[in-house]
């Protein structure tokens, strides 16, 4: 299953992105039911390209909350085009996901 | 309510103090099969409490590690609870009509 | 036992007649019960529409319905929406598939869940017939509380949504047994804590319980499967009675007891007339 | 009714700990074992007070201003997932952050916005207990911010 959902409206020059991941974002301080520290795992970054170009980047902590959510806009691109979302974790794991705008 | 409450306290310490004074490993087990099999009781009646089940356990640690003071003390607790719990169950037979929206 | 069948056996003698009046009357009392029941939270919460009850602590509170409209932009149920689609549309070993279980393939029928199944002679939740469906066609049932259950009944509840709750109690007094113990288990107070589900529920709804606005019962589990943020993940109904119960210190009964089964019949149809939300997100 | 307060009380301990436990504010974290993401600002994150992640990530310090708006919760409903939202109005926007102060660590996010980007950002964010939210827009190299308080109270029955 592709861990990145995304949504992408242009509403005249001005595109609309929402995306959802998933990603258990765990603090690092948390203890599984046998008492041991869960290690922190967490997204680090997430950077979406349009045309590419960058046109946001994101930089989380733990405590960003689990499955994270994001909603940005920016300008520069049209309907049709292809965004991409990349994260990369602190445990060094990485997925990309891609929308249409609509 | 306070004078029930103060009886039940005043039950509870006493059966603890004797228990306490005459803390024997056979009386230890005959208060926990009584409770187990209360508690069983309960459970058949879909009236068991959280608290019966943790005391029980509690007794059952206690006694396999010699402290059969604890383990009297966590036995008197489960069966007191577990007669509690079936009173509630019993009572609430007629009384949950009083709570019914008309 | 043997006494019942033996005064059903009578009754059946002694002709239809008195079999229809007993019948007739037993069907108008639920319903009676149904209407001072949605009166209650009517007049309790005149304000809110009566389609937004399904909508639970949310429709009762403004700070908390802002924070769920975010949260509704992009609903964390999402992922779990996907695949319960795909794993409804996957077929079994033996080449049937989910929907050739239900009628109308599954689709649009959650509102009519749960149902009393005359064969049994008991309640059958939606989960309940998922599972009958699984092993009936060789396959292993699955875990009640959350994962693939939770995602197959979020994405059939989905194609749901707006179809008001419509549960009937067949004339059978076997399933007005059923509604009335699920009724007594509703209001008996249960737990070291002596809580109902009426306490939190009935009375003391859109209240708050520490954090919690406490959730109006008419329409409670409209929104199920719901991603609660406590949880971080999916649950379905029976999670929500298991976890309901360990919250008032009482012994949680077994995932889809016949006593929660009952429960969940009792709570629906007293839910006739509102409408399906589900999915849902909760705190 | 004593009795009840008691048990009352007992709840209320027992959800403090597991509540502190599920947002991360007792025990100990590993240190990440893998190399950290190009561009993650490791010294930001891991300060635990404001001043000090604020410090490493602009070296300056910010003034409060009526152009950053920042839409937060007066009562969390649950304190693991607040949605947060900064609208700036200010030119040639190039970064927000968004702290919060009562947390283990203070830096909760930090977007970088190229050129094209709107000065606006929504997310979710985990927060330990009542505090106060930050959120830092970086216009024209200058530091805008906007506070807000946001009660995070037990809850644990999800309604």
């Amino acid at each position: 299953m592709p861990t990145i959902r995304m949504k992408a409206a242009a509403n005249g020059d001005v595109v609309e992105v929402q995306a959802l991941v998933q990603h258990p974002m765990d603090s690092g301080f948390v203890k599984d039911s046998a008492g041991n520290i869960i290690s922190a795992h967490h997204i680090e970054t997430l950077v979406f390209e349009c045309n590419g170009k960058p046109v946001f980047s994101a930089f989380w902590g733990p405590a960003v909350s689990k499955d994270p959510y994001l909603k940005f806009a920016f300008k520069g691109a049209a309907k049709g085009d292809s965004i991409s979302a990349t994260w990369i974790d602190n445990f060094g794991k990485t997925d990309t996901g891609t929308a249409k705008i609509a | 309510m306070k004078t029930s409450a103060l009886l039940l306290f005043l039950a509870i310490s006493g059966a603890t103090c004797s228990a306490a004074s005459a803390a024997s490993e056979a009386s230890a087990r005959a208060s926990l099969a009584a409770a187990k099999s209360e508690e069983a009781k309960a459970i058949a009646a879909q009236a068991a409490w959280t608290a019966t089940v943790t005391a029980i356990s509690a007794a059952d640690k206690a006694l396999s590690a010699g402290d059969f003071e604890t383990a009297q003390q966590q036995a008197d607790e489960a069966l007191a609870l577990a007669k509690r719990s079936i009173q509630q169950a019993e009572e609430q037979k007629s009384v949950w009509r009083d709570a019914v929206v008309r | 036992m043997a006494i019942a069948i033996a005064a059903i056996a009578a009754l059946r003698l002694m002709g239809a007649a008195p079999l229809f009046a007993a019948d007739a009357a037993s069907a108008s009392r639920p319903d009676a019960e149904r209407k001072a029941f949605q009166s209650f939270f009517f007049a309790k919460f005149p304000k809110v529409e009566k389609d937004d009850f399904g909508n639970g602590p949310y429709a009762v509170n403004a700070g908390m319905r802002k924070q769920w409209e975010e949260i509704m932009q992009f609903p964390p149920y999402d992922f779990a929406l996907d695949e319960g689609q795909q794993a409804w549309e996957k077929p079994f070993a033996n080449g049937r598939k989910y929907a050739d279980c239900f009628e109308n393939g599954g689709l649009g029928i959650r509102q009519t869940y749960p149902r009393f199944d005359a064969k049994t002679g008991q309640v059958e939740t939606l989960d309940g017939a998922i599972n009958r469906c699984r092993v009936e066609n060789g396959e292993a049932p699955l875990a009640w509380e959350t994962g693939t259950m939770a995602s197959i009944i979020a994405y059939l509840a989905q194609t749901s949504r707006g179809k008001p709750f419509d549960i009937s109690i067949p004339d059978d007094p076997r399933a007005l047994a059923a509604y009335d113990r699920g009724k007594e288990f509703f209001y008996s107070r249960k737990g070291q804590l002596g809580f109902s589900c009426a306490s939190c529920h009935v009375v003391a709804s859109g209240e708050r319980l520490r954090g919690d606005i406490l959730a109006p019962a008419l329409g409670i589990l409209a929104s199920f499967p719901i991603y609660r943020s406590d949880w971080g993940s999916m649950g379905t109904v029976s999670r929500r009675f298991t976890s309901c119960s360990a919250q008032t210190r009482a012994v949680p009964l077994a995932d889809q007891d016949e006593s929660y089964r009952d429960l969940e019949y009792f709570l629906s149809y007293m839910s006739n007339g509102i409408p399906i939300t589900g999915p849902g997100t909760r705190p | 009714m004593r009795d009840e307060q008691a048990v009352s009380l007992e709840t209320t301990r027992r959800m403090t700990l597991r509540l502190l436990a599920a947002l991360g504010l007792y025990g100990i974290a590993s240190p990440a074992s893998a190399d950290d993401a190009p561009g993650w600002p490791s010294s930001a994150f891991k300060a635990n007070k404001q001043d000090d992640a604020l410090k490493s990530l602009y070296g300056k310090n910010f003034e409060l201003s009526d152009k950053v708006s920042l839409e937060t919760p007066e009562i969390a409903e649950n304190g693991a997932v607040v949605p947060v939202s900064v609208v700036a109005k200010l030119p040639n926007v190039t970064s927000i952050s968004i702290l919060v102060p009562e947390n283990p660590y203070a830096l909760a996010a930090y977007y970088k916005l190229p050129d094209g980007a709107l000065p606006q950002v929504a997310c979710r964010l985990k927060m330990a207990k009542t505090t106060k939210v930050i959120a830092v827009v970086e216009s024209d190299g200058k530091l805008f911010a906007a506070a807000n308080d946001v009660k995070v109270t037990l809850g644990g029955c999800g309604g």
